[in-house]
């Protein structure tokens, strides 16, 4: 760190707050009512948290899928197509299975979590055959998959909606039986513990521990290090790569099947269903500098900017100035937060 | 009076937190002299250099250069103050082309022809032979270093630094880069600063010689005036081996040599990898030291990568004990009871950003953890074991490998290859940038390995380290062996016979 | 085994609107002194089209009215519920919701923050009746072949049977747009021939510039951009080939640059409009639809830019036939959107 | 007009005005990339571009203007970028996702408050050339700043390849320590190619905006920046081939949006993705490895 980290850190950060005050005043709305309706939106109130909660649980299993390939060596940046694919896969799985009650919900989760690591691998498998590079290739099938998603959803032996009558049918798929659904923990009064979340807190413990404490951790930390010390150690360094990867997706693709199951959607696969819970989870796991318990926090933070920021758009603040707060804010947090370490591209 | 020094360093201080590399350290380079600076690995020479060339900033001090108070903010500035420097490590890029490396490091507009000519030019001025359209990444080590010096004689500096520029070379190519430096100095007038850690190259190539310990100079002499064994001592701070400290006296003790009892150990068979290895042929036996001498670039490193599991050869076999290994299974080699000191650690050895306890355990995981999970209770006790065995010292065994001195990376990887029991160890220049303490331990450890009937493959550049220690000595050439002789029978003239690929 | 039983249950909605419930204190419904009015559209509204007139209409309005107007555009359609939520504890006195493309806020209005928020919501058929929502609907089969047959009039006198239709994505409501647009077109030109060409985005200008240039090549004598922000860089391109052109929804007569040709007016500002007006007056009711019958209603209909009294003439003559039923839209459509 | 050599006219010349934007971008994203930087704000540089040349011609009233004002802010953009990722050391993937997002959201916002004229640049035709068969229209009659990349190719190849400039700029893009050790300034290199790229990047996205549309709407760049990217693999790090990828790209989109009127009907999901399809295989057949800078996407610092 240079001697002018600190005070550069603090530009970033005073200017990414600052720079959004001043455009909502220049636009005639208030900063600090803004700000107040960004808390009140995201922690205000029960309802509020419940809303915070359940983006919280996307975001933090894909954020600990990146950390896994990460840690490996892998830099995987597909993860808004893995959420797609996982959603896609949950949602053919809990549409067309005959399976009863709640075991649906665990088939949609498994299905989600198979075909996007299946998805995800091939970039691996491609680096293997021919060197493909994983950043870029995962990167490319992100607009891959949001073809397939919008090929399934308007392909009427495929996924779409039923016609009712001479209607047009949307671009979407039926809704998931409810026993496909997560459904809230507990009986709060207003609040609302989404089965989502308790999954993306055990993801990330389990995986936390998978990586620190067991020799598949071990090693798939040795082989991001360093390869060719792994490769002397016996570690199959491209396997344990892909299987990372595929870990990276699964968990994506699970994080995709949390978007279609809870209350964040209509429980139908749509298009946009991903709603850039992939790059924002992505961005978590940066943040938290590829530590699975560390995202937990991060992704309570995005949370907190995603679902206030949707309630700022609510009191007038026109909504494309919301994005632009939300883009200068995640960038107060990065900035300093990656500079503290070099940074974990590699 | 007398002409102002070249360069004269006053008072130079640099502290990294807590370690003081160089503590007011005060150095003169006069011009028309070849300057000797050595000291133990840490003891702060390229750090002294580095600030010379503008890449790091001292602490405080001054630098003076003809008389003059500079500073140097970059190596730019210091080329321009006729400052140049070969380097340790990292100065070439690999994909660009010798004559594109020799350019980069000048400026204004890029004239090809020109560019090339002048490589061509310097080239023959110097008898560095070298064609300036090759890409550097093809070069062996040898050639590069030849880039590397061409690169910095392009600048036309009348201060050079080589930076242990031998440690990659054979002992003729050593000759011959002396030879270059002292024409440069004696015809040009120009200074150099020659790193080494080689004491027959400090005392047969200088002038003067000053010797660093922990950041301050412990002895400033001229080179005809002091001795190698003085050297030695001043450097480590106390008595050393001599008979095992190679470079010092190097016939001084005949190998214990075993019996070599008649059991085969590693067997390798027609390996032959594309580039590098060409149906190379080995057997070592339990109990014997052989030693695989050759000029850089024959093979050795093909060879190190097969036999580390890095690479997987075209044709041919591996047997460990009597049983051919499946090197496509990755751990294999390791597994049949093969260990290996990597020639370049750095890049198979170790994980640098993991613990010591950690590196220490690497390839045999199975001995501290369950099915699943890793027992860190045992996993300590086993690392403490094993540093205490072999002397690492460490401030902690949690910490990164990477604050470790170079020796004692080197005692891991040898703690870690060793603690598996195994049948064979290879070391490839086991030696290389290991100062004499250090280097003493290795040999030390390197015979009792023998004597315990581990059979021991040494690939090595140094001829007196291989006489030293083997037993017996096989020459490679374009990776192939090319001669085979006991070590009682060999010289140094033979032998440059052989590794010429005359035989 | 499929799950088909989940598909959005049949339409439940009662004719002629009786069984509508009236929300005490309208337009005030939640009672704090002041009126909100939230609306959320799913598409760009700045697009000088379709999503953006759903807001011109309701804010002229709603300012007449000294009421607020949050408007928020560009809503994906999987965030609709969390954005009507957030809307209702704005403590909006009323949620429009700006196409059917977002209908899935319409759980909100179930929920207890909802609970006191009057909804609009504009339908083609294929949003469920609830008794907490007023739903709004047209049949685009109708418009869309008014649409032909003023083309097919222009087209008539021009001499051309190359007609082009340029959209977005390849979706269900872009298809029977495009089906009976070509319908009205044969109503009158019996051997028209329609190139569709689908963008993938109706808000990607290149693309739909050479889409339609790819049409003009081919001899297309008219052209249809059904696009979004996309619509104005299409139409300019046709405009210099003189081509025929259709407004997407709102009546841009008095547009020059570019210029169109035939208005089509399935304007859902003029439907919420009409609502407002009710709303103003307390009379709006929950739980009834109200359809807009093309030829009864003002809305939907069709206009010429520029037509000649004989042209005018037979439009509306086409429309009135439509509205006294004695055409039925569907049945031509059928007939010859093939 | 019906006729093969009809048709064939129509897609080269749509081909070519759908890859010019993408060709200007990648000879930017080229140079960036070379350096060691895998930028991926291009489609940020693209779509403020857009954004300020039909803002600024409808102040100025000269699309020309609106062009140049595009460019520098392109410029800017990459300067910001460089200044985040290549001085204060922020991960440059999360600076040019967050680039995107804001620079998506202000222009979508601002898009709003105006309300913009049309102006697009002027057409021109090469007298005698354009009346060549089949390729004479496609190639040679084109709004002007087309005509810029018959020079800005040979330049960015010469300034890569040629100069000191580029020498310094590959040194630091393949191995940085050693472009460190030997005195060149490698975050100063990487932020000056992003400036270069930025520039060239917001000409593409002008060039869409004031040349081929003539108007501005909201995310009008709509991925361009992303299938640059792709053009950059697909083309092995080699401009000549980079520009074959865009023009492939371009084509590839001509032929989709053509066919309809051609009368033939394809799977449009499956066309939208041919970009990226062809990419992928391209990577998968061509081992373009050797070629990719070492160091690519991997942040320089100087005290390790
Ligand atoms: N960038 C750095 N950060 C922290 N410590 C450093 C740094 N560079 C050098 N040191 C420390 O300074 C001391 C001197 O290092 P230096 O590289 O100058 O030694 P040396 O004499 O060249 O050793 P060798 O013979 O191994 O090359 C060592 O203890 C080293 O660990
Ligand atoms: N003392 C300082 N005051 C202000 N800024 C500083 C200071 N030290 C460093 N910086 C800034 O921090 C940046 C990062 O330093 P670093 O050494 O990593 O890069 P650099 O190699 O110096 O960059 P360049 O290649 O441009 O020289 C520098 O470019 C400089 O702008
Ligand atoms: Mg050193
Ligand atoms: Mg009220």
């Amino acid at each position: 760190m240079t001697r002018a980290g600190p005070w550069v850190s603090a530009a970033i950060v005073t200017a990414a707050l600052v720079l959004p005050g001043l455009l909502i005043a220049v636009t005639g709305g208030s900063p600090s009512a803004a700000l107040r309706a960004l808390i009140q939106g995201s922690l205000g109130d029960a309802t509020a948290v419940s809303q915070t909660l359940l983006y919280a649980a996307p975001l933090l299993l894909v954020a600990v899928g990146a950390c896994c390939s990460a840690r490996s060596g892998v830099f995987n940046i597909g993860q808004e197509g893995q959420v797609l694919i996982g959603a896609l896969a949950g949602a053919a799985a809990g549409l067309r299975l005959a399976v009863p009650g709640p075991a649906l919900l665990l088939v949609v989760l498994l299905a989600a979590a198979l075909a996007a690591g299946a998805w995800a691998w091939l970039s691996a498998l491609m680096n293997r055959l021919r060197g493909v590079d994983i950043a870029v290739s995962t990167l490319l099938m992100t607009f891959l998959a949001q073809q397939v998603v919008a090929f399934a959803v308007t392909t009427p032996w495929l996924l779409q909606e039923s016609r009712l009558g001479e209607a047009a049918a949307l671009p979407q798929s039926n809704k998931l039986p409810s026993g496909a659904l997560l459904g809230s923990l507990g009986d709060h009064p207003g609040l609302q513990l989404n089965l989502g979340l308790a999954v993306g807190v055990v993801v990330a413990m389990l995986v936390a521990v998978a990586l620190d404490r067991t020799r598949w951790g071990f090693r798939l930390t040795v082989a991001g290090l360093n390869p060719a010390a792994a490769r002397h150690a016996g570690i199959p360094v491209a396997a344990v790569g892909g299987i990372a990867l595929a870990v990276s997706g699964a968990l994506a693709g699970m994080a995709g099947a949390v978007l279609l199951a809870s209350p964040l959607s209509t429980n139908r696969l749509q298009p946009d269903i991903s709603i850039d819970i992939g790059w924002d989870g992505l961005l978590v796991a940066l943040v938290a500098r590829n530590r699975p318990l560390l995202t937990i926090p991060v992704a309570g933070l995005f949370a907190v900017l995603r679902a206030g920021g949707n309630f700022l758009a609510a009191t007038g603040v026109p909504p494309y100035l919301v994005d632009v707060v939300k883009a200068l804010l995640t960038l107060a947090f990065v900035a300093p937060a990656v500079m503290r370490r070099r940074s974990v591209v590699a | 009076m007398a002409p102002e020094p070249a360069v004269r360093l006053r008072g130079i201080t640099k502290r990294y937190g807590a370690v003081v590399a160089c503590d007011g350290v005060d150095l003169t380079l006069e011009r028309g002299e070849i300057h000797g600076l050595l000291g133990e690995n840490g003891a702060g020479k390229s750090t002294l250099m580095r600030i010379l060339l503008g890449l790091e900033t001292q602490d405080s001090g001054a630098i003076d250069r003809d008389g003059r108070a500079v500073t140097i903010a970059g190596p730019r500035e210091a080329a321009a103050l006729g400052i140049s420097m070969v380097h340790q490590h990292f100065s070439l890029v690999d994909p660009l082309t010798v004559w594109e490396n020799v350019a980069l490091g000048r400026s204004g507009p890029v004239r090809r022809a020109a560019e090339r000519a002048g490589v061509r030019a310097a080239a023959q001025r110097y008898g560095l032979a070298i064609d300036p359209d090759a890409r550097v990444g093809t070069l062996s080590a040898g050639e590069r270093q030849r880039v590397e010096l061409l690169k910095c004689l392009r600048r036309d500096p009348t201060v050079l630094i080589m930076d242990e520029p031998t440690s990659v070379l054979t002992r003729s190519e050593s000759a011959e880069l002396f030879t270059v430096l002292r024409r440069v100095v004696a015809a040009e007038h120009r200074a150099v600063v020659l790193i080494s850690h080689k004491l027959a190259e400090i005392t047969t190539a200088t002038d003067r010689v000053t010797v660093m310990r922990a950041g301050r100079v412990v002895l400033r002499r001229a080179t005809t005036a002091t001795t190698e064994a003085e050297l030695a001592r001043e450097m480590v701070g106390r008595e050393v081996t001599l008979g095992a400290a190679v470079g010092v006296l190097p016939h001084a003790t005949a190998p214990a040599s075993p019996a070599a009892s008649a059991q085969t150990a590693l067997r390798l068979r027609g390996l032959t990898a594309r580039p590098g290895l060409d149906d190379l042929c080995l057997t070592v036996h339990a109990g014997e030291i052989v030693g695989l001498y050759g000029a850089e670039g024959n093979g050795q490193k093909s060879l190190g990568d097969v036999l580390s599991g890095l690479t997987v050869p075209d044709a041919g076999t591996v047997e460990v004990a009597g049983a051919s290994v499946d090197l496509r299974r990755p751990g294999a080699l390791s597994a049949a009871g093969l260990g290996i000191v990597p020639e370049d650690r750095h890049h198979a050895g170790v994980v640098l950003d993991l613990s010591v306890a950690e590196n220490l355990v690497m390839t045999r995981l199975g001995d501290v953890s369950g099915r699943v999970f890793i027992d860190r209770r045992r996993l300590r006790r086993r690392a403490r074991a094993l540093a205490d065995e072999y002397g690492i010292t460490a401030a902690s065994l949690d910490s990164p490998l990477r604050d470790l001195s170079g020796g004692n990376q080197q005692r891991v990887v040898l703690a870690r290859e060793l603690s598996g029991r195994p049948r064979v160890l290879v070391a490839a220049q086991p030696s290389r940038g290991l100062d004499v303490g250090a280097v003493e331990d290795l040999y030390a450890r390197l015979r009792r390995c023998a004597s315990d009937g581990i059979a021991v493959l040494l690939i090595s550049t140094e001829l007196e380290e291989i006489l030293a220690l083997t037993t017996r000595i096989a020459t490679i050439f374009r990776g192939r062996i090319v001669g085979e002789l006991p070590t009682a029978q060999a010289d140094g003239e033979r032998l440059a016979l052989l590794t010429g690929g005359v035989a | 085994v499929s799950n088909d039983e989940t598909a959005t249950p049949a339409s439940t909605a009662a004719p002629g609107g009786s069984t509508g419930t009236l929300l005490p204190g309208e337009p005030d419904v939640n009672g704090d002194g002041k009126v909100i009015i939230g609306v959320l559209s799913p598409g760009d509204i700045n697009d000088n089209g379709y999503y953006q007139s759903f807001v011109v209409k309701a804010e002229a309005f709603a300012q007449a009215q000294g009421w607020t107007v949050i408007k928020r555009g560009s809503v994906p359609v999987s965030e609709a519920l969390t954005a009507a939520r957030a809307l209702c504890q704005q403590k909006a006195d009323m949620v429009a919701i700006g196409a059917s493309e977002l209908k899935d806020a319409i759980p909100a209005s179930e929920e207890g923050v909802c609970a006191k928020t009057a909804w609009y919501v504009p339908s083609s058929a294929n949003v469920p009746q609830t008794p907490r929502i007023m739903l709004s609907s047209d049949d685009p089969n109708q418009s869309m072949l008014v649409a032909g047959y003023a083309a097919g009039l222009l087209m008539q006198a021009r001499n051309t049977t190359k007609a082009g239709f340029v959209t977005g994505p390849e979706a269900d409501f872009t298809k029977i747009a495009s089906t009976a647009f070509l319908a009205g077109i044969r109503e009158l030109v019996p051997g028209a021939t329609l190139v569709t060409t689908y963008t993938g985005d109706f808000d990607d200008s290149g693309k739909a510039r050479e889409a339609t240039q790819a049409q003009l090549s081919q001899g297309v004598g008219a052209i249809y951009p059904y696009l979004g922000g996309a619509t104005d860089a299409a139409t300019a391109l046709a405009n210099s080939a003189k081509a025929v052109t259709l407004t997407p929804g709102t009546d841009r007569c008095a547009s020059t640059s570019p210029a169109f040709d035939v208005s089509v007016l399935f304007d859902p500002g003029d439907y919420f409009a009409a609502a407002l007006q009710l709303y103003a007056a307390g009379k709006l009711e929950m739980g009834i639809t109200k359809t807009w019958q093309l030829g009864v209603d003002p809305y939907p209909t069709v206009k010429l830019c520029k037509g000649t009294p004989e042209q005018n003439a037979k439009l509306s003559a086409f429309i009135a036939d439509i509205g006294g039923g004695k055409i039925d839209p569907v049945a031509e459509v059928r007939k010859l959107g093939s | 007009m019906n006729t093969v050599a009809g048709d064939l006219e129509t897609i080269l010349s749509s081909g070519i005005r759908l890859a010019a934007p993408l060709a200007f971008a990648a000879c930017g994203e080229y140079v960036a990339e070379r350096a060691g930087t895998l930028n991926v704000s291009v489609e940020a540089m693209m779509l403020g571009a857009a954004f300020c040349s039909i803002a600024v011609a409808g102040l100025t009233g000269s699309a020309t203007a609106g062009l140049l004002v595009g460019v520098l802010l392109g410029a800017l953009v990459g300067s910001a970028h460089g200044a985040l990722s290549h001085r204060w050391h922020v991960n440059s993937f999360v600076v040019g996702l967050l680039l995107n997002a804001l620079v998506l959201g202000l222009t979508s916002y601002l898009a709003t408050v105006g309300n913009p004229s049309r102006h697009q640049v002027e057409l021109v035709s090469v007298p005698g050339l354009r009346d060549l068969p089949v390729l004479g229209a496609p190639l040679f009659v084109e709004r002007w700043p087309v005509y810029l990349l018959l020079a800005l190719v040979p330049l960015a190849w010469w300034l890569v390849e040629r100069s000191r400039w580029g020498l310094e700029l590959r040194a630091a893009g393949e191995n940085p320590e050693a472009a460190h050790m030997t005195g060149i300034r490698v975050n100063l290199r990487r932020r000056q190619a992003l400036l270069w790229c930025g520039a060239l990047a917001g000409l593409g996205g002008a060039y869409l905006a004031v040349g081929e549309v003539g108007s501005f709407n909201q995310n009008m760049t709509a991925g361009r920046g992303y299938l640059v990217i792709a053009a950059v693999i697909f083309g092995g790090w080699r401009l000549g081939r980079t520009l074959a990828g865009c023009a492939v790209f371009g084509l590839a989109d001509a032929l989709r949006l053509a066919l309809p009127a051609l009368g033939h009907t394809v799977n449009s999901q499956l066309l939208i993705s041919a970009p990226y399809l062809l990419a992928l295989l391209a990577m998968l057949l061509f081992t373009t490895r050797q070629r990719r800078p070492g160091a690519l996407a991997q942040p320089f610092r100087r005290t390790p």
